[in-house]
């Protein structure tokens, strides 16, 4: 029993992502084979989730930065990025990348792989996490008390210096909560 | 001299604290009655216990002759009766530290709403008396506004207004003045003052010695839960017996 | 108060259950001609809208036309959205286990791959729509099959290079690669599959299998369905 | 049609696009944008009820309502949104239909699940058969209507419930002192000072209820999704007068921008609101939004 079930997650346990049988039993499936396949499915949701997640986390300070920052330019494309993938429905969202990069594709052969879900998906995932996170983030960083940030000018900080040991700090600490709980409801399938 | 409120004894433990440990003491008709004592020695849970904010444990408390009738023991001893309760909250108005206005109400609105929705007195009539008390404590042109809006001695003298259009037997103040500034606190003395020559009924919980001596005819010190000292504002702030309330007087 | 209840909804939906008399919904997809589709009005058209109009008239029926997605098409008439499916369904042995099939109304028609080029690998990435006799095909081939929900972005994936070539009902490709201006080519041999095309019944439905069945067969005894069959399908259409 | 649009392949650009974008099929995917907008103007309002009602429950001081109001939150926020879409509808629908079943026709001797089937009487289906596909598709607009207002009445009572508690609870004693009962303490203080505990929540809840609605198809109503795959799709000349490419793009496109213009404007609407609402509160809005 537990070694057919061991077969069978070879065959089938990385078919998701294209290895190993590819047609599906016909006859005597078991719960194993519906373990493995719905496991094999969820290494999808790992690598889009994981990926998309510690990618954005990143890009949404930049972005968060952005916003705040006193160059208007740049505060407003950052507003805007934030704007469009927070207004829009994820599910169209997709669509329109998908077909914007096939129209991309045909000009320009640089795009070939953007229309596979691997990265096609994973960027409009990863600008979609970004943009909320970036949302909580600027909130965060609005909310740090201005004392604390008129106490570090007093002692002649650099802003790179003042970001690095008050405000980036005070920020994750601030955001942290609702941003794990944003994980949370994008990890799970609502 | 008429008896308002009687307590006989009354004792109240929180989990692991005894915070009354066993108090005793009357409110005259046309008094003032000043409660004075160091942080923690269950001065505003006293003054909660009257208003039956606060359950009592033990002992008797009695509204104008009438003791109040409990049921259960202990810290599961609650009132009996529903009426009474409201009988004793509708006639002793309480004025907070913070206030405590309702922040969705305008200023007449929080004057009115009790009168009205409590004791279902006159919409016209209530409102007319409010706009009187709001004139007499002084905020009159800030009837319209919300709480938020106004400084906090303007907040604590609507506060005075809400508790009076109760027409109340008397007013429970705690520690009206200790949230406020210097400044704002004389705006909300005055008024008290005012109501104190006017022969309001009053038991005031204050941190203000200067403010009992002018306006108390009894004051009570509180210690750890017990009376240590009481009687009239000249004994007590003049000639101190306990070394405690001496301490205190001296800090 | 219990039949009150009940009644709300029923008031609510104009005491449609009133007048219930012989009203057959019949499901097809609206997506796949010149099987079924909808013109430019915004209504169903096609062989099969024609087909089933006729098979209900002379079956003595009234029919309502339903649009489903192909992928819960089969979902759907079991919990009895509809009472038939007509969407240019093969008969299959698979689809016959869970659902009933009435006589085909048309022949097995080849299947055949259309691609951006002559010289395209067969056993390269080959596109076909969902839950079809053609990706079914194809998953068996040991080509690598990507599915679409509609037989649409099946061709799409091919203009767009997203396949190297569909796999599909000729009959669906022929107009398609007609139309392309040589963009499109027929390439590699076509391939016969299925039991020809049927309505899809539910299995306890057999009363109503029998009925369509006699129609169908008045149609092929009296020459009409070779006749719609041959304009829709052009002269070369296998005929009965 | 207003345009002369008899042959269009005659018509110069302006035209062609004006009959294009007149034609039956675009009428029917304009049709589907006012769905969406008919849904939020329904599925709104109906959140909002079953919400305060749900609150209310779960805020009774009588335990067995209180722990169903809890219940019913915790259950339909747990289910994952999708497990709704996919299951509740076709649930409902059968469930609606076999108490019919049992009540319209008690002669019935078939079983009502035969295999995979799920048979009925003919009396009893909802709606009926011989009502017009119209009919049918109102009922499933109204299935669809249920099912987001109970997700989202569900998500809308902890977003109330959580405001009723954040209430101050001073301003709930003070009233106490005053001798408000209970019942006019919850209706005068707590459940008027909610509203702008709520606020952010709703706010928050309503722009996901928009992106929600393309959720639609999942329930097997033609939307806009679908539409816009359907007209965005190349054509070829023997189906349509109207032959183009791939257009998916464009149609996309205009969905984005109208999903952004409802979120832009929501955000203003609402911006005032909390303005108004906050209006002497002690909160400047956007103080107070932050402070959440």
């Amino acid at each position: 029993m537990i070694l057919t079930c061991l077969e069978i997650i070879q065959d089938y346990g990385l078919r998701s992502i294209g290895l190993g049988e590819r047609v599906l039993p016909k006859t005597d499936i078991t719960i194993c084979h519906q373990a493995t396949l719905i496991g094999s499915g969820m290494l999808w949701n790992i690598y889009f989730g994981v990926l998309a997640l510690i990618l954005g986390f990143f890009f949404a300070i930049l972005l968060s930065l952005g916003r705040r920052s006193d160059h208007q330019i740049v505060s407003y494309l950052c507003d805007t990025f934030i704007l469009i993938f927070r207004g829009t429905p994820l599910f169209i969202q997709f669509f329109f990348a998908y077909f914007l990069f096939l129209s991309l594709k045909k000009a320009f052969p640089v795009f070939d792989p953007f229309t596979s879900a691997w990265l096609g998906a994973l960027i409009i995932l990863f600008f979609n996490t970004s943009a909320y996170s970036a949302n909580i983030f600027y909130g965060a960083l609005v909310a740090i008390p201005r004392g604390e940030i008129d106490a570090s000018d007093s002692f002649g900080m650099s802003n790179w210096q003042k970001f690095r040991s008050i405000e980036f700090r005070q920020m994750l600490r601030l955001a942290w909560h609702i941003l794990m709980r944003q994980y949370l409801c994008f990890m799970l399938p609502h | 001299m008429e008896t308002v409120i009687e307590l006989v004894n009354v004792k109240k433990n929180f989990p692991g604290v005894s915070v009354l440990q066993g108090v005793s003491l009357k409110a005259f008709k046309g008094q003032v009655t000043a409660l004075i004592g160091p942080s923690g020695s269950g001065k505003s849970t006293l003054l909660r216990c009257i208003n039956l904010l606060e359950n009592s444990d033990e002992g008797e408390i009695i509204f104008k002759g009438n003791p109040i009738r409990w049921k259960g023991i202990g810290v599961r001893r609650s009132p009996k009766d529903k009426k009474q309760v409201l009988e004793v909250r509708t006639k002793l108005s309480m004025v907070f530290q913070q206030f405590n206005l309702w922040s969705h109400l305008s200023i007449l609105q929080n004057v009115v709403e009790a009168p009205v929705t409590v004791l279902r007195w006159n919409k016209k009539d209530v409102e007319e008396s409010a706009l009187d008390l709001l004139e007499k404590v002084g905020i009159l042109e800030k009837k319209d506004a919300y709480p938020n809006q106004l400084s906090g001695g303007q907040q604590q003298r609507a506060a005075i207004a809400r508790a009076l259009c109760m027409k109340p037997e008397a007013l429970l103040l705690d520690e009206p003045t200790s949230a406020l500034d210097p400044e704002l606190e004389k705006e909300v003395i005055s008024v008290i003052k005012d109501l104190a020559r006017e022969g309001t009924t009053m038991i005031i919980v204050t941190h203000d010695m200067q403010l009992a001596r002018d306006i108390a005819d009894q004051v009570i010190f509180l210690h750890m839960g017990k009376i240590e000292e009481s009687g009239n504002p000249d004994r007590i702030f003049s000639r101190p017996t306990s070394e405690r309330l001496k301490r205190f007087l001296a800090s | 108060m219990r039949n009150i209840f009940f009644m709300i909804p029923v008031i609510l939906l104009g005491y449609s259950t009133a007048f219930a008399g012989d009203t057959i919904r019949m499901g097809t997809e609206g997506a796949y001609p010149p099987y079924n589709y909808i013109d430019d009005d915004g209504n169903l058209a096609g062989f099969e809208i024609i087909l089933g109009n006729e098979l209900c008239a002379r079956a003595n029926l009234t029919c309502e036309w339903v649009k489903n997605d192909w992928d819960s098409i089969i979902p759907n008439l079991v919990s009895g959205n509809y009472d038939t499916i007509i969407a240019g369904m093969s008969i299959t042995a698979e689809r016959d286990k869970v659902i009933d099939f009435t006589q085909n109304y048309m022949l097995p028609r080849p299947s055949a791959y259309v691609a951006a080029s002559e010289d395209v690998d067969l056993s390269g990435v080959i596109s076909a729509q969902t839950a079809t006799l053609q990706a079914g095909y194809i998953a068996e081939s040991g080509s690598t099959l990507i599915e679409f929900a509609t037989p649409d972005e099946t061709i799409s994936a091919v203009s767009d290079g997203e396949a190297d070539a569909v796999f599909a009902d000729y009959d669906y490709l022929a107009p398609i690669v007609e139309a392309s201006n040589g963009d499109l080519m027929f390439v590699g041999d076509q391939v016969v599959l299925g039991l020809g095309t049927g309505m899809g019944i539910r299995e306890s439905d057999t009363e109503l299998k029998a009925k369509f069945n006699q129609a169908i067969t008045s149609m092929k005894e009296d020459g009409s369905l070779n006749k719609l069959l041959i304009e829709w399908f052009g002269e070369g259409i296998l005929t009965y | 049609m207003i345009f002369d649009c008899s042959s269009p392949d005659q018509l110069d650009r302006l035209m062609w696009s004006l009959c294009y974008l007149s034609n039956g099929k675009h009428i029917t995917f304009y049709y589907s944008i006012l769905k969406v907008l008919v849904l939020l103007a329904l599925a709104a309002p109906i959140s909002i009820g079953l919400g305060l009602f749900l609150a209310i429950l779960a805020k009774s001081d009588i335990s067995p309502l209180k722990l169903l109001g809890k219940f019913i939150i915790l259950i339909v926020r747990g289910i994952p949104d999708i497990a709704w879409f996919m299951f509740f509808v076709i649930a409902l629908d059968q469930g609606l239909e076999w108490v019919r079943h049992i009540t319209l026709c008690p002669d019935w001797t078939e079983p009502i699940r035969q295999g995979a089937d799920f048979l009925v009487c003919e009396k009893a289906k909802l709606p009926g058969n011989s009502s017009s596909e119209t009919i049918h598709e109102i009922y499933g607009f109204i299935l669809a209507i249920v099912t987001f207002s109970i997700i989202f009445g569900a998500f809308a009572g902890n977003i109330f419930y959580g405001a009723l508690e954040a209430v101050p609870k001073d301003q709930i004693e003070t009233a106490e002192a005053y001798g408000l009962n209970p019942r006019q303490i919850f209706w005068r203080i707590s459940f008027k000072q909610m509203w702008i505990y709520a606020l952010p929540g709703l706010s928050n809840l309503w722009m996901i209820l928009i992106k929600a609605t393309p959720l639609l198809f999942l329930l097997g109503i033609e939307d806009i999704v679908y539409w816009a795959r359907e007209l965005g799709g190349a054509k070829t000349p023997r189906f349509t007068e109207y032959p183009h490419g791939d257009w998916r793009l464009w149609y996309f496109l205009f969905l984005l921008i109208f999903y952004l213009t409802l979120t832009k404007l929501s955000e203003k609407v609402l911006d005032k609101l909390t303005r108004k609402l906050t209006y002497g509160m002690g909160f400047s809005g956007e103080n107070f939004l932050q402070r959440q």
